[in-house]
């Protein structure tokens, strides 16, 4: 038996490959880096999965154009009394794709599945004391303490139908082995998965049964990954595809001036830092010294100095990305307003510092970077040794990939590094629990602090700001949480990492600085 | 002949135990896949559970072993990265590459003896020394460059092409081929130039040397003596006695244009093994790479069985001492 | 006497080197007539191969004819070009190499090889082929040649193999046949069958033969009349009895002295001082007269004369005695 | 890659030299114009620190703000020209393409010569003493055959980089580069020279030298080892070619030079992302380079190979 996987396009095929995605209007297709490893909601919490699969599954709340959290399985939540947790108030009418309706059972049964230790998102859920089924279209959660940003941090958590997950033996995810809910989807959303092919293309089309209004004019869209920019930038001017993410940068101002090209930037969530080894008792690569300088404040601050943002910003990101002087760019809630700009480029400062700290001929160390984790990662790497070198501290660079770095990290192979930080919750606490606080495994505190920043007002400071409701109370404590790591300067921060779409210019569609594309605000012209 | 292919097989399976056991020990050092694993707000304890259930934990030996068992009964696990049965992947992906790599191979063999032949006859002419040099700029660029040339003047300039991917495929009983549809056609173009270029050079190069080396001789001096015809002289005696050589290095190329396929897939997003390679690196989705690893050995061994079954038919002093080379 | 079957006229090949203008073939001329066996014989470097390859228009470049003329059959061969002269080699002019065990197409059947040959040259079916391979097989003295025509070159023994070779040389029935060292290769034991069967099948189809071999034994055995080589020249030429008996040449001279065919009686075999020279280093006047006990003043300047007919390319042709 | 047909030689590499070799040489003007273009090649690179205007190793020299300058024109906000332009960090391409080459060649050179050393031992052992020796050694040939080179080199280059020091990582990528694609080229080399080997040790004046009681080794360096030479010189001349060109193709699948020190490869793989953005020269001119270097090299191996063998000159 013969099966055209894609019967409509055969006819397009004969036509050049620009007619052709004029021709289907209505077809749309997309290119991505990475795809996404799985379709389960709950088994692995990264962006390329949950971004994706924001456009199939619902949570309870969801983020609009502006970030912000509006109703989407929830029509209202309240706080419960003085900040036991919050009740949800559950949509009405709402069917999943296999066409099983949606009830409170699936709430408690994806909360006990998120929540489970086999899945990813467990984290999320760690605040949570109990779920309970108020009524059918009614919901509590209990937190052990307040916890104002709840909502926020569930935005991306997505409900799972629990009988087709019991029918299908998926009531867990697994990672190891995989099971029916990996490749295959059954949510609430706008758009159902019609074919799924790992690695190769996936395949969506609008679910008549959805609940929302319909905003795009897409009958069927496919996502391919391509991993070579190249190759995508290649097939997106060839109007193959009709939209890539990211456009490498150097290509932006090219395709500005492209008629049939159109580029959509934005700022992107993820600020883009140095770390150091605060806790090393001496540097791992270092020919001439046996200390670890780092652990010196001023030496951090040195290294701020030396560092001419702008320029980078100006030549390798070429006018594409933001400076930042804290761990989070002014769009995530919490941001501070009121901390003042970094040290500023000026290597005769840096000079200087690094003098009273002892250092006055500089010193030489080793340079840990990813190379194909962070847009332009390694050339940025490379201007920084170089400015750094300027000022009289010999880095020798390592870059490699990221499958390599992280492990390097962990093990401490490093005597400084490159980190990029994307707050899930779009909130100016999570770098602070992640990054800042003194690393505590029990309470799960820490967990991507490799270098063991260490700062007691902070770490005083954090569970503080996690429970408080009134929001210039917090504001005040996250304001005091970035003077601190500003002045120890425990993290270099560099730049917010900008968001580059390319697309056709017959394609119109909303960016958001989480960078989900979200297929629903897509219309093709 | 059955005992030699006999012999043959069990010295193969040797080879694929320690492929085996050398992608084992490799894998130790292409990173740690729990990173990949789990989302940035995992714990300590997450990633230590994650190791113990893949059974990372454990000595480096008993995995070898474990997976040596696993192997043999057609199961290499299941991918870290797809959660799913790393032979279905593979099963899923070969048809791309073979595909690939069997229009790569036969534009290599076909073009490589045309221009092989043609340049050995007409050794001193001016075409035949053009065809050489400019062969050569084949193999003196990255093959990477190539592919991207190609694109570029191909698909992006000239729009005659399409950029990445197979086009439309049709599947046949689960064999899903490009060949049946003519944008699965026109997918196949430009990554097979780039991938069969560096080949038919090698294979042009090697055809025109060994005809050369049989072109003097006696018995085509004998032939020639006998008043035969060049074209006979040239095809019949010539290139039979030149294939000989020839179809050993041809086997190993055909070999090596599917490891090379690792580089065009990956320049052209071409859904085949070695593309699934590449990511499963980028991934350390470990069992992938060994199944793949094992994959390429025993298409490999294959193909040296065949080039020497050929043998027998084409050389009837059965000389099979091929250990000797050329 | 009937008209020849080849001539040659003051026939001179060239190779064009750094070195200058090499001459393995200098200015030499004979003829053969049909049933005839001529030898040709000299030293390796003499030029005698290169006679023959001339003859059947297989010099390899840069070497080529520069002079002289090339009959055969009372045509003129030497000017002809590629298709033309292919006709002539294998129908006009058969070829036995030195090495049978070379000289045979490794991969391809013997009867394939036969049946090619006279389907290119003669008018006649494939069937018809395929059975005159199996006479001609059985004309050399193949046994159980109907079977051993399927036969691979491997599967059969030197001596055999060279009786294949013949057979593939006549079986097109060519007028003239050029054996280059036909016997060297082969064991003492079968040389002497290999050239009686040379001889026999020649004499009884009236086919001139050009017989090139360093082998005095062999010439004596089997040629008519031999031409003496050195250094490209033709030394001497002559019925096989006369040259063997009575050399007029100093070369030949020496040649038959130091062969132990026409000396034995002697104790020890005689050696010419010396060797021949290379051929960028040819001598003025006689090739020969550094190496010559007669030299004379005139040798050292005048080439010697040519050496047609029935003479001796030497000024002062010995007038000598019988060796024997 | 596959071994490269040579056929066997016979006669000795010296006497050619002496005087066939550089009279053909002379006669072919492509020999000429590639042997010209290496020389000149090597040259630059040796001579790399005095002709470069900049040291682009040297990260305290440089000037980020120099970035994409065109060739020959000024930038827009130091004013500098550069003769053939900046790459993205502001480094000289002129000097990058200098300091390049050198990388390559070197690795290029050395990856050979380890490769060749290697071949030619383990080639003359395996054919000469035959037995347990060679089918081990010969074996092992087949596996890493059945590896194909490139997935060869990554594989040596991910295990010399995992078990290196951490320390000493750095220093050690260009010395694991050339360990990498020297380990999967020696097998050509072997082959050949066992080959040649088994042909040479039947000869009469090995046998001689055996009869008068030379030892093995003596027999293998003085006397086996001249004869294999040329064929190794013509395999080492296209290995070398190839050496580049693997070191750059590794260097797009990310194992290859550190991009604070870039070979022409890693250049290229820079510059391909340029392609498309208009700073062609990022890309152009490291692979004109390239393909200028390899394809001389091949020229000279190509002529190398039919002036050293006699037969078909």
């Amino acid at each position: 038996m013969l099966r055209l996987l894609r019967s409509a396009a055969c006819a397009a095929a004969l036509a050049p490959a620009i007619l052709a995605s004029t021709a289907q209007a209505e077809e749309f297709s997309w290119a991505v880096t990475t795809d996404p490893q799985t379709l389960d909601p709950h088994a692995v919490n990264t962006a390329a999965v949950l971004g994706f699969l924001n456009n199939t599954y619902e949570g309870l709340v969801r983020r609009n154009k502006d970030m912000r959290i509006e109703p989407a399985l929830a029509t209202s939540w309240e706080p419960i009394g003085a900040g036991e947790g919050w009740r949800f108030h559950l949509r009405e009418g709402v069917t999943f794709q296999d066409g099983s309706a949606f009830t409170a059972e699936d709430v408690l049964f994806s909360y006990q599945r998120a929540a489970s230790p086999e899945a990813d998102t467990a984290s999320w859920f760690s605040p949570v004391s109990d779920v309970k089924i108020v009524d059918e279209f009614t919901v509590d959660f209990l937190t052990t303490s307040p916890n104002p940003i709840f909502p926020d941090s569930i935005a991306n958590w997505m409900i799972m139908d629990s009988g087709w997950a019991e029918a299908n033996a998926a009531e867990r995810p697994d990672k190891e082995s995989g099971n029916y809910a990996t490749l295959n989807a059954n949510g609430t959303g706008a758009f159902q998965v019609t074919s799924r092919e790992p690695g190769l293309r996936t395949v969506l089309e609008p679910f008549e049964g959805w609940w929302g209004e319909v905003e795009h004019n897409i009958t069927r869209a496919e996502m391919t990954p391509i991993q070579n920019p190249a190759t995508a930038l290649a097939a997106l001017l060839s109007g193959d595809v009709d939209m890539i993410n990211p456009v490498p940068i150097q290509d932006v101002a090219r395709l500005q001036d492209n008629p049939d090209v159109t580029v959509t930037q934005g700022i992107e969530a993820r600020v883009i830092m140095l770390g150091f080894p605060h806790q090393a008792e001496a540097l791992k690569f270092s020919t001439d010294t046996d200390e670890n300088p780092f652990a010196d404040a001023r030496v951090r601050q040195a290294v701020a100095h030396a560092i001419n943002v702008p320029a980078i910003l100006k030549t390798i990101m070429r006018d594409n990305a933001e400076p930042v002087n804290q761990l989070v760019s002014a769009a995530m809630r919490g941001y501070s307003n009121a901390l003042g700009d970094g040290p500023a480029y000026d290597p005769d400062a840096a000079r200087a510092l690094l003098a009273e700290a002892g250092y006055p001929d500089g010193f030489s160390f080793g340079f840990k970077c990813p190379n194909n984790r962070y847009l332009n990662d390694e050339a940025v790497c490379q201007a920084i040794t170089a400015m750094l070198a300027q000022a009289g501290m010999t880095a020798s660079l390592d870059a490699m990939p990221v499958q390599n770095y992280w492990p390097e990290l962990r093990a401490g192979n490093y005597d400084m590094f490159l980190l990029g930080w994307s707050p899930g919750t779009f909130d100016a606490e999570h770098p602070i629990r992640f990054l800042a606080a003194t690393p505590n495994e029990a309470q799960k505190l820490g967990s991507w602090n490799f270098g063991g920043f260490s700062n007691a007002r902070v770490d005083e400071l954090l569970p503080q700001i996690q429970s408080e409701i009134d929001e210039d109370a917090r504001q005040a404590m996250l304001d005091e949480v970035a003077q601190i790591l500003q002045d120890e300067m425990a993290y270099v921060p560099l730049y917010v990492q900008p968001l580059i779409w390319g697309t056709r210019s017959n394609v119109t569609l909303t960016q958001r600085p989480d960078n989900f594309f979200i297929l629903r605000w897509v219309s093709v012209n | 002949m059955l005992a030699y292919i006999i012999r043959r097989m069990a010295q193969s399976a040797l080879v694929l135990l320690i492929v085996g056991l050398v992608a084992f020990a490799m894998f130790h050092f292409v990173g740690d896949p729990i990173d990949n694993m789990l989302g940035q707000e995992r714990t300590a304890d997450d990633i230590e559970r994650l190791r113990k259930q893949l059974g990372l934990d454990r000595p480096f030996v008993v995995q070898y072993f474990k997976f040596l068992e696993n192997a043999v009964q057609g199961n290499f696990g299941m991918s870290y990265r797809q959660g799913r049965p790393v032979i279905d992947i593979l099963l899923e992906r070969a048809p791309a590459t073979l595909e690939l790599a069997a229009v790569s191979g036969i534009l290599a063999i076909v073009f490589g003896i045309a221009l092989g032949v043609f340049t050995a006859i007409k050794r001193k002419g001016f075409a035949a020394n053009a065809i050489m040099s400019v062969s050569l700029i084949g193999v003196s660029l990255p093959t990477f460059l190539i592919g991207i040339l190609l694109i570029y003047l191909f698909s992006v300039e000239l729009g005659w092409l399409p950029s990445f991917g197979r086009g439309n495929v049709v599947d046949l009983g689960g064999w899903s081929t490009g060949f049946l549809t003519t944008s699965g056609l026109k997918a196949l173009i430009l990554p097979s130039i780039t991938l069969g270029l560096y080949q038919m050079t090698l294979i042009m190069r090697l055809v025109r040397s060994e005809m050369l080396e049989v072109l003097r001789q006696d018995y085509i001096r004998f032939a020639r003596a006998r008043g035969l015809r060049d074209r006979n002289v040239h095809f019949r005696h010539a290139l039979k006695n030149t294939m000989v050589p020839v179809i050993t290095v041809i086997g190993l190329q055909l070999g090596s244009i599917i490891a090379f396929a690792i580089i065009t897939e990956t320049v052209f997003q071409w859904p085949g093994v070695g593309l699934l390679f590449i990511n499963a690196i980028q991934f350390v989705d470990i069992p992938v790479m060994a199944a793949y690893l094992m994959l390429i050995s025993v298409m490999f061994v294959g193909i040296n069985l065949i080039v020497d079954i050929l043998y027998f038919f084409i050389d009837p002093r059965l000389r099979v001492d091929r250990t000797g080379g050329h | 006497m009937a008209a020849p079957v080849l001539s040659i006229r003051n026939l001179t090949v060239e190779i064009p080197t750094r070195h200058g203008i090499l001459k393995p073939v200098d200015g030499v001329s004979y003829d053969i007539v049909g049933g005839e066996i001529l030898g040709i014989v000299g030293e390796s470097g003499a030029g005698k191969s290169m006679a023959g390859n001339a003859v059947i228009g297989l010099l390899s470049p840069p070497a080529h004819i520069a002079k002289g003329e090339i009959w055969l059959n009372g045509a003129r061969v030497d000017q002809l070009k590629g298709e033309a002269m292919r006709r002539i080699r294998g129908k006009e002019i058969g070829m036995v190499f030195q090495d049978p065990l070379t000289s045979l197409n490794p991969l391809l059947r013997i009867g394939d090889q036969l049946v090619e040959t006279m389907l290119t040259h003669l008018p006649i079916s494939h069937a018809e082929a395929e059975k005159r391979a199996i006479a001609a097989l059985e004309e050399v003295g193949i046994p159980g040649a109907a079977k051993r025509v399927n036969s691979y070159p491997h599967e059969f023994s030197g001596g055999m193999r060279q009786r294949v070779v013949i057979a593939l040389a006549l079986c097109a029935e060519p007028s003239l046949i050029i054996a280059d060292e036909p016997t060297t290769a082969l064991d003492v034991s079968v040389q002497a069958q290999i050239m009686a069967l040379l001889k026999r099948l020649c004499r009884d189809r009236g086919t001139a033969v050009m017989l090139i071999t360093h082998d005095m034994g062999v010439i004596a055995e089997a040629a008519d009349r031999v031409a003496v080589m050195y250094a490209g020249r033709l030394a001497e030429l002559g019925p096989v009895r006369e040259v063997i008996t009575a050399p007029r040449h100093p070369y030949t001279h020496g040649l038959m002295a130091s062969t132990p065919l026409a000396s034995k009686g002697q104790k020890r075999l005689h050696q010419i001082p010396g060797a021949m020279p290379r051929l960028d280093a040819v001598p003025d006047g006689c090739a020969f007269n550094p190496r010559c006990p007669y030299v004379q003043d005139k040798c050292r300047h005048a080439p010697g004369p040519t050496a047609e007919g029935n003479a001796a390319a030497c000024w002062f042709p010995l007038v000598q005695e019988e060796l024997s | 890659m596959s071994e490269t047909p040579i056929p066997a030689q016979k006669s000795r590499l010296r006497a050619a030299l002496e005087s066939d070799l550089f009279y053909t040489f002379t006669r072919s003007p492509v020999a000429v114009v590639a042997a010209f273009v290496v020389l000149l090649m090597l040259l630059a690179s040796v001579f790399a620190p005095l002709i470069a205007p900049t040291n682009p190793f040297d990260p305290a020299s440089l000037n980020l703000m120099n970035g994409f300058t065109a060739p020959m024109a000024a930038n827009d906000f130091t004013g500098d020209v550069f003769l053939l332009g900046t790459d993205d960090q502001g480094r000289d391409v002129f000097s990058t393409i200098l300091y390049g080459m050198r990388i390559s060649l070197f690795v290029g050179v050395s990856a050979v010569l380890f490769a060749m050393v290697l071949g030619i031992t383990l080639g003359l052992l395996s054919g000469y003493l035959g037995g347990w020796v060679e089918t081990i050694i010969m074996r092992t040939a087949d596996v890493q055959l059945t590896f194909p080179s490139i997935l060869v080199a990554m594989l040596i280059f991910g295990i010399a980089k995992g078990i290196t020091p951490v320390e000493y990582r750095d220093q050690m990528a260009i010395w694991v580069l050339i360990l990498a694609i020297g380990l999967s080229d020696w097998v050509q080399f072997a082959r050949v020279v066992r080959g040649a080997t088994l042909v040479e040790k039947n000869k009469e004046y090995v046998e001689a030298a055996r009869l008068i009681g030379r030892g093995s080794g003596a027999i293998m360096l003085r006397h086996i080892l001249p004869n294999v030479l040329s064929p190794v010189l013509v395999i080492a001349t296209i290995s070398l070619a190839l050496a580049i060109i693997a070191e750059a193709t590794l260097s797009f699948l990310g194992v290859g030079a550190p991009p604070t020190q870039p070979s022409l490869g890693t250049l290229i793989r820079i510059g391909q992302g340029f392609l498309f953005s208009g700073e062609w020269w990022i890309l152009l001119f490291p692979a004109t380079t390239l393909l200028a270097l390899a394809l001389s090299v091949n020229l000279l191996g190509d002529w190398l190979r039919d002036a050293l063998n006699p037969r078909l000159r």
